[in-house]
C-alpha cells in the first residue's frame, strides 16, 4: 500500500482539524463548540453537498450507469443490515443488534464528504450521481433495522410488550424517509437539479456558499467530531470487546464487498472509491434518531459509541487511503 | 394545587405535552436541552448535530384532580421511552 | 401576464427552499433548525442589506429623486396602517386591528431581498437607496399603530385601564425606532456609506461577506421562513375567512397603490418593482416584536399568522412575479 | 423559607428581575427560551429570529415576608402582559 | 422524597454531578445557560464568548438519605466558589 | 501625531461596528447577539488567525528573528503582570490584584486581529511569526497570576483557606495552556503550519472560509463586543476611579515598554506595532475563565470590566492609530 496515500490523508486540514477534536479531549481541554452550533454545521454540509450533487447529477443525466449505481447502493443498504444482524445476534440481544445493524447499513455523510476531498487534492474526478446513491442508502437500512428488532424480539418473546405488537408502519417511514437529515440532504439534491436544469444563472450566486464555503466548514464541523468521537470512545470499554471488534472489521468487509460490486458494475476510480466508502461507513445522523424512537429498547450508547467512536475515526484517518490503494490496484482507469 | 415536574426526551415532548393539554391542564411550561442522568445512563447535548436531541423538562402546576390524567397518560411513554416524574404541592402567587 | 416570470422566480434557489421548508412540515418532517440559528441569518441578512445599501447609496448621493422616493416610502407607511385599521375595525376589536394595521403598514426585509434576488436575475437594475426606504419604512407603522390602538380603544371604552391612560411616549418610540433590527439595518446602512465615502478600501474586504455570501445565506433562512409559515399556516384556522381575505387582498390593493406612486414619482423598472413590494409586504420582524410590548392586548397568533402564514408566502411565490409583470406592462424603460 | 416559579415573557424578564430585587430577594434565577403554553395559548421559539422571544422561567427562593412584595410587583405585569406564578414551601440545603 | 435545587457556575457542574452520582442519587438533570443574581452580584450570558459560562441549575430527586451526603459533596464547592442550594418535598408521580 | 491615522482607524467597518454596538447599549436598543453565536465567531476568529498565523509561519521558517520575538513576547508576559501587580496591591486585595495582573499580562486576540486590519489598510507589511508570540503570551501570564494570588494571600494571613493549603499544579496548567481558546489558538497554528509545509494544495481551498471571511465575521463579532463592552461600561462605576485609571493608563506604559523592546531586537514597523499592542491589550477571553476557576476570590466583573469595557475600546479606537503615530516616528522603515 502506498504510504503515501495516508500521510496525503493525515496532513489534510480536515483531518488534522478532526485529531485537533481527539487531542483536547485526551489532554482535558474544556475547548467545545456548544449546541446548537455544530447542528449549524451539519445542515450546512447537508444542504451544500446535496445541492452539488443535484448539480452534477442534473449535468450527467440519468443515465443507465447512473440508475445502476444507484440500484446497487440501495441493494447494500439492505443486504449490509441484514447480514450484520446475523453476525451480531450471535453475542448481543436482537433489539441493540438491530439498531447496529441499521447504523452500518446506513452511511456517514461527512465520511463521505472527506473521501471526496481526499479525491479531490488527489486530483482524481467523480461523478455526482454518487450523492444520490449516499442519500438513497439512509432510508433503507433504517426500515430494516425495525423489521429486525420486531422480528427479532417476537420469535424471541410471546411479543406481548406494547413495542412487538404490530409494526407501526407510520412512524418507521416517516423516521425513515422524512428524518430532518434525510429531508433536508433528498430536497436540496432536487433543488439543485432542478435549479441546474431550469434557471442555471443561479449557480453562480450560491457558489460561494455551496462550494467555496465548504472546505473550511467541514474542518470546522469535523473538529466537533474529534471532540464527541473521543468522548464516544471512552464510552466504548462498556461496549466489550465483541462490539469494538465489529466496529473495527466490519467497515473492511464491507469495504470489499464494495469494491466487489464497483468492479462488476464498471464504476471508474474515483466512484470506487465513494461506493467503498458508502458500503464501510455507519451512521451516526439519521439512524440515532430513528432508533431512538422506533427501537427504544435498543441502548443508543452503544450504536452511537461504534459507529462514532471507532468506526468513523477508523475510516476517516485508515480507511480512506487504504481503499484508496486497493482501488488503485484493482480498478482500472477509464 | 399539585406541581408536576417531568424529565424526558426532547422528542416525546410533543406526545406529551398535547396529552396534558388533553387531561385538562390550564398550562405547562417546557425546557429543552436539559441534559442529565437517569436509569438509561447519561445523557448530554453533544449529539444533538444528529438529530438525537438530549431531554426536555416539563413543568404543570394543576389542581390535584388532573395529576391522575396526566400520570395515566404520560406512564406508558415512560415505560417505552424511559422518563420520570415527581410531584409536590404547591399554591397560586 | 408572462408565465415566464412566475416559472422564473419558482425554479430560484431562494424560493424552493422555501417551499422545502414548507413542505418539510407539510409531510410532518422533523426538519428543523433551532433557535438561535434563524437570528443569526436574520442578523447577517439585515447587516448585509444595510451595508450595500449604505455603499449603493453613497455612490448615488442623496438627490432629489432620492428624498421624494423615500418621502413617499414614508407617506404610505402612514396611509397604509390608516386605512387598514379603519377597514378591519369593522369586523376586529381595536387592539387587533391595530396590531394587524402597524403589520401590514410596515414591510418585510426578505420580501424585498427576495424581489432583489429576482431583479438581479432578470437583469433589472435598481437603485441602492431603496435599501433607505425600507429602512425607514418599519418605524413609522409601528408609532401609528399605538396610536391607533390607544385612539381605538379609549373611544370605546371609559380609558380606565392602566394600559389607556396615557400612551408612554418613550418605551413606543423606543420600541419602533430602537427596535434590535431596525437599528442593525439603518447602522448598517449607516456604516456602508461612512465606510464607501472615506475608506473605500474597506469596501472589497467586506464584499466576501456582505456580497458573495448572501445569496446562498438567504436560501438558508428561506428553509426556516418556509417551515414558520407553514406553521402559523396551520394556525390560520382560528384567524377566520375575513383575516385570510384580508392577507391575500390587500398585499395586491397595497402593490396598486405603490404601483400608482412610483409612476406619479418616476421610479425606474426595478425600483417601482422594490417600491410595490415595500408597500404590499407585512413585517414579522420588526413589528410583532414592538406590539407585544406596546400593545399587549392584541393576540399575535392573529397578525404573526396572517403576515408570516399568508402574505409573505404570497407576495414571494406569486406577487413578485406578478408585480414585475405589472411594472412591464405599465412602468416605462427609462 | 418559600419557593416562587413565575413564567412569563422573555421580553418582561428585566423588569421582574428589578422588582424581585427592589422586594429584598437575596437572589434569583432566569431561565429562557422556555416554550409552553398557558391562557394566551401556546408560545414556541421559532418567532425567535424576529426579536419576539419565548418565555422565561423565574425562580426566587426567599423568606415568607418577601413573597407579598414580589407578588404586588410582578400582579399589574402579568395583568398586563400574562404570565403566571406559583409558591411553594422549601429550606436552605 | 426530597427535591434538591442547585445554582451554581457552568464550570463547576461536572464535579458536583460527580459528587451526586456518588452519593448515590438515582439521577439528576442540569440545565445551564441560567442567568440570575445572588451575593456574587448578577451573571448574564454576555460573557459567553469567552468560556466564562453562566449558571447552572441542577435538580436532584432522592430519598432522604441521600440528602446529607450531597450537602456535605457540595458544601465546599460553593464555598469555594459560590453557589446556593434548597430543598423542599416531593414524590413519585 | 498624524490625525488622519485616527481618522482612517474609526472610519474602518470593524470599529464602526464596534462603535454601533456601543451606541446601541447607550441609547437603549434591545439589539443582541444570543449565546451562543458570539461563541461561533470567537471560535471562528481563533481558528482563523491561528491557521493564518501557521501559514505564514511556515513561509518565514523559525529563524533567529523569530525565536528573539518569541522570546521578547514571553518575557513580556511575565513582567507586565508582576509589575501590574506590585502596582495594584497598593490600592486592592491581592486576589483582585493577581487576577487584573494576569489579565493584563495576556493578550486580546480580537484587538490583535483589529491592529493587522489597519496594517492592512495602511499596506504596512507585517509577520505571521507575531500570531505564535500572541499564542504564547495568553498562558504564562495566568500562570503568574495564581502565583501571585498565592504568594499574596498566604503572606497576609495564616494560610488556612482551602485555597491557600498547596498550589493545585495540575489545574493552573490544565486552566492557562488547555483552555478551549488557546487550544485553539496554537491548534490552528500547528494544523496552518503543517498543512503549508506537507500539503500546500490545501490551502487554496481553506482560503475562502480563514481569509476572505474573515474581515466581515470580524465586524460581526465587534458588533457583539461592542455591546458587551458598553454593558460593562455601566459595571465600571462599582470598580472606582483608581481601576478606571489603571485601565487607561496602563496600555500606553505597556505599549511604550513594547516599543522600547521591539526597537531593542530589531523588528519592522508592522511587527513593532503588533509587539506593542499585544503589551498593551488585556485579556477578557482566556484569562476570565482561567481565573475564575484558580482564583475565585477574585471578583470577575473588576477584571473584566476594566478589560473589556476600557483597555479594550481604548486600544481599539485610539491606541492602535497612536501607537502606529509612535512606530512611524521611533521605528526606522526597513
Ligand atoms: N399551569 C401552568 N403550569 C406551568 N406553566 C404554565 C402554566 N400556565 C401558564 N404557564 C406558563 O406561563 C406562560 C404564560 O402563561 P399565560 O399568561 O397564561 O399565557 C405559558 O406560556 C406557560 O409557559
Ligand atoms: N435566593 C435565590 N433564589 C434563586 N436563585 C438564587 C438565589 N440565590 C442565588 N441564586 C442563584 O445562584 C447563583 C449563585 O449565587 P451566589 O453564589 O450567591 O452568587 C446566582 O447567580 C443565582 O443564579
Ligand atoms: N432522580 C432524578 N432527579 C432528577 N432528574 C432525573 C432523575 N432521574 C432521572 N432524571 C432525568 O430524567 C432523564 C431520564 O431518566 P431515565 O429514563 O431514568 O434515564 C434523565 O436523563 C434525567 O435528566
Ligand atoms: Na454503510
Ligand atoms: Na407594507
Ligand atoms: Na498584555
Amino acid at each position: 500500500m502506498d504510504s503515501s496515500l495516508v500521510l496525503q490523508n493525515l496532513v489534510s486540514a480536515p483531518i488534522l482539524f478532526f485529531f485537533l477534536g481527539i487531542i483536547g479531549v485526551l489532554v482535558g481541554s474544556d475547548l467545545e463548540i456548544p449546541a446548537p452550533l455544530p447542528k449549524l454545521f451539519s445542515l450546512y454540509l447537508l444542504l451544500a453537498i446535496g445541492f452539488k450533487g443535484g448539480l452534477e447529477l442534473a449535468h450527467s443525466g440519468l443515465g443507465a450507469q447512473v440508475l445502476i449505481t444507484i440500484g446497487a447502493a440501495v441493494l447494500m443498504s439492505l443486504l449490509v443490515p441484514i447480514s450484520s444482524y446475523l453476525f451480531l445476534r450471535t453475542r448481543i440481544d436482537s433489539y441493540n443488534a438491530a439498531a447496529m445493524a441499521a447504523s452500518y447499513g446506513s452511511i456517514s455523510a461527512v465520511t463521505f464528504i472527506t473521501a471526496q476531498s481526499f479525491l479531490n487534492v488527489l486530483h482524481v474526478s467523480f461523478d455526482g450521481f454518487m450523492v444520490a446513491a449516499l442519500a438513497l442508502m439512509e432510508s433503507p437500512a433504517i426500515v430494516v433495522g425495525v423489521l429486525l428488532a420486531k422480528l427479532g424480539s417476537s420469535s424471541s418473546r410471546s411479543g406481548a410488550s406494547p413495542a412487538a405488537t404490530g409494526l407501526p408502519w407510520r412512524e418507521v417511514l416517516q423516521e425513515a424517509f422524512l428524518n430532518g437529515s434525510v429531508f433536508l440532504l433528498i430536497g436540496s439534491l432536487v433543488i439543485g437539479y432542478l435549479v441546474t436544469s431550469f434557471s442555471p444563472a443561479g449557480l453562480e450566486k450560491m457558489d460561494p456558499f455551496t462550494e467555496k464555503l465548504f472546505y473550511g466548514a467541514l474542518c470546522f464541523f469535523l473538529l466537533d467530531m474529534g471532540i464527541v468521537a473521543a468522548q464516544r470512545l471512552q464510552d466504548l470499554r462498556r461496549a466489550g470487546a465483541f462490539l469494538i471488534g465489529f466496529a473495527l472489521v466490519a467497515p473492511l468487509l464491507h469495504a470489499l464487498l464494495g469494491l466487489g460490486i464497483a468492479r462488476l458494475i464498471g464504476l471508474n476510480q474515483g466512484d470506487s472509491l465513494l461506493f467503498m466508502v458508502l458500503c464501510a461507513s455507519a451512521s451516526y445522523i439519521a439512524v440515532p434518531a430513528a432508533m431512538r424512537m422506533t427501537v427504544p429498547q435498543a441502548n443508543p450508547s452503544l450504536y452511537i459509541s461504534a459507529a462514532l467512536g471507532l468506526t468513523f475515526p477508523f475510516n476517516v484517518v485508515v480507511g480512506i487511503p487504504l481503499y484508496m490503494a486497493l482501488v488503485q490496484r484493482f480498478v482500472p482507469v477509464l | 394545587m399539585k406541581r408536576i415536574d417531568l424529565f424526558l426526551t426532547d422528542r416525546e415532548v410533543a406526545k406529551v405535552c398535547k396529552a396534558i393539554r388533553k387531561a385538562g391542564a390550564p398550562g405547562y411550561s417546557v425546557m429543552r436541552h436539559v441534559t442529565g442522568m437517569g436509569m438509561a445512563g447519561e445523557i448530554s447535548e453533544a449529539m444533538d448535530f444528529s438529530g438525537l436531541g438530549a431531554n426536555a423538562h416539563v413543568i404543570v402546576f394543576c389542581e390535584a384532580a388532573v395529576v391522575e390524567a396526566i400520570r395515566s397518560a404520560v406512564r406508558p411513554l415512560f415505560d417505552l421511552y424511559g422518563g420520570v416524574g415527581f410531584i409536590s404541592n404547591a399554591e397560586e402567587l
